[in-house]
């Protein structure tokens, strides 16, 4: 067990070793820096990070010092251009108030004032995303359908047969498509060129034969009566599937047959 | 055909959790067994199922059967769909609201310090685990948000009281949180 | 566990008859039991099964669970006759596959922004609208889904490109989507 005096930054025990220097702790490599702004939910977290990594108790945190590691990370983060939450611009306003709070004589008949002690909320909305954190933690490993467990069920007897499955209009599929489409649009993130239907169709041909066959002569891919266009669409079709590597084309040697097989195989 | 046979075969042929008051209607016109019979029967074929594969359980929703933990490695084979993994972000979500339902989502974003996505709330609901059970009367009326029986169901909880009590698992922050963290540890 | 138990948990947890081969593929990289000890592991089983309300019946597919016949009176009891719907979130994962054919899952959610539930895929499967034609070679080597000759059949096409434009409809949202939600008018 840590024994090391409360408050005491540099004795802080991180994994077993002693730390009695801090500061150079406070390195991260800049190609981490993106995994480490992923890695936390937003400011709490990140503070709720700095004070357990030194095995410090939330409602003894030396203020000064973790404001000081935490303006650290954010000087990086803001150093590295990554676009910061305004939490955490906030956050780190806060805690600069607090510090300079701190450094102010003790009295100056501030003590009625105990309910606005900004280390106090501080203190107190740690504890309180603590708790909802672990709570996620404490969800995520409970048994869950699916992943952990599986519902038993029989077929029903066949007369019964089930209620008749939902029936789907076309035009229902449609406006379900056309709606997901405008969505998507609001978030211009997927602005995203796809191939016309029929190239796409033919994707789906050639990968199902090959789910058949393994491996194929090119020939065997067009067929006269589907005529010229037919042609193009299996071509389009194939250069698609090597573009999104999910097909490869072999062949022995020049002018040889052209065979398209999956990727891999498995066998 | 004996009560017990008749509970068996409708349990299984049911995908969702069935209720007491299903089994009841089983019966329809005929005289319905009573709560009593009901359990009775119940907890005979539970102790038919003891040795097998598959256990009948309670949950919120009511009684289902279900296959074993263990066999999940083995059925982990014949699927290529992997079981959704959900985020952080979106498993903090749930917590909040799971423990403090009902919830508006400006309320989880103060505890969490950061803006809730409006695609966390969508999938969460979409999963069925969260509902709208009305609007807290404050400007913008905003949505109060509360757990469902599905995810009672989903989690095998008969009640939110089962929940892992967020209080127990950290209980004095003084003394507690260091021993937390040693187990937790990363 | 025995390979009886191994099955028996299988079979239920498998919503379509379940082939000698999928019980071998149960196994992964352990060493799969030959058909011979699996037939006989399904006759004793069977015999388990034989006295209660559910049985364990060969069809074209493979094994599978089935209750008992007696019991239709009772789940005819249950069944309220309004017509069951796919949700929206199974309507547009059915899009999507359908006009962006081969895709993944990854792919699906990336554009719908809400994670795509297994249930979903599994649910569109069993109706026989959508199957795996293949596998991304990417990290997960995840599946690549498409539409199937049945889902063309269901839904009056003679190929895919029969599929009205959706891409046409939100260009002019105000007539062409007005006019589709009378159809549906809600």
């Amino acid at each position: 067990m840590i024994n090391n005096a409360q408050g005491d930054l540099r004795l802080a025990v991180v994994e077993g070793s002693p730390f009695t220097q801090l500061p150079q702790d406070l390195y991260i490599p800049p190609d981490a820096l993106e995994v480490i702004l992923d890695a936390f939910e937003g400011p709490l977290d990140l503070l709720l990070y700095l004070i357990r990594r030194q095995n410090l108790d939330i409602i003894r945190i030396d203020v000064a010092e973790i404001t000081r590691q935490y303006m650290g990370y954010i000087a990086l983060l803001e150093a590295m251009r990554f676009d910061l939450a305004a939490e955490y611009l906030v956050m780190a306003a806060m805690l600069a108030e607090i510090k300079s709070r701190a450094l102010l004589p003790r009295s100056l008949g501030a003590e009625d004032d105990e309910a606005e002690d900004p280390r106090a909320e501080l203190i107190r909305r740690l504890l309180e995303y603590e708790k909802v954190k672990i709570s996620a933690e404490a969800l995520d490993d409970m048994p869950r359908v699916d992943r952990d467990f599986q519902i038993a069920t029989a077929e029903k007897p066949d007369s019964d047969q089930r209620t008749a499955p939902p029936q789907v209009d076309l035009s229902e599929l449609v406006l379900a498509f056309s709606e997901l489409l405008a969505r998507a649009r609001l978030s211009s993130a997927h602005q995203i060129e796809w191939e016309a239907l029929s190239t796409r169709q033919r994707m789906s041909q050639v990968l199902m034969k090959l789910k058949e066959q393994a491996e194929l002569t090119l020939s065997e891919l067009f067929s006269v009566e589907e005529g010229r266009a037919g042609v193009v669409v299996s071509f389009l079709a194939i250069l698609e599937l090597v573009r999104e590597g999910l097909c490869v084309l072999v062949q022995a040697a020049p002018g040889s047959q052209i065979y398209i097989r999956p990727v891999s195989q498995d066998v | 055909m004996d009560l017990k046979r008749i509970l068996e075969g409708a349990l299984f042929a049911s995908r969702e959790p069935m209720s007491i008051y299903q089994m009841k209607k089983l019966f329809g016109n005929q005289k319905a067994p009573t709560e009593g019979m009901l359990r009775e029967a119940l907890a005979s074929l539970s102790d038919d199922y003891q040795a097998r594969a598959i256990h009948l359980v309670e949950v919120a929703g009511g009684f289902r059967f279900q296959v074993s933990e263990s066999l999940i490695p083995y059925l982990a084979n014949l699927t290529d769909d992997k079981p959704s993994k959900y985020s952080r972000a979106t498993l903090e979500t749930l917590a909040m609201i799971a423990y403090r339902q009902p919830v508006t989502r400006g309320e989880i974003e103060a505890v969490r310090g950061v803006a809730v996505n409006t695609q966390i709330i969508r999938t969460l609901k979409e999963r069925g685990w969260i509902t709208v059970v009305g609007h807290k009367e404050v400007a913008g009326r905003p949505a109060l948000l509360a757990t469902t029986t599905e995810f009672l169901n989903d989690f095998g909880l008969k009640s939110l009281e089962e929940l892992p009590s967020a209080e127990d698992l950290i209980v004095s922050p003084t003394e507690d949180l260091l021993d937390q963290m040693d187990i937790h540890g990363e």
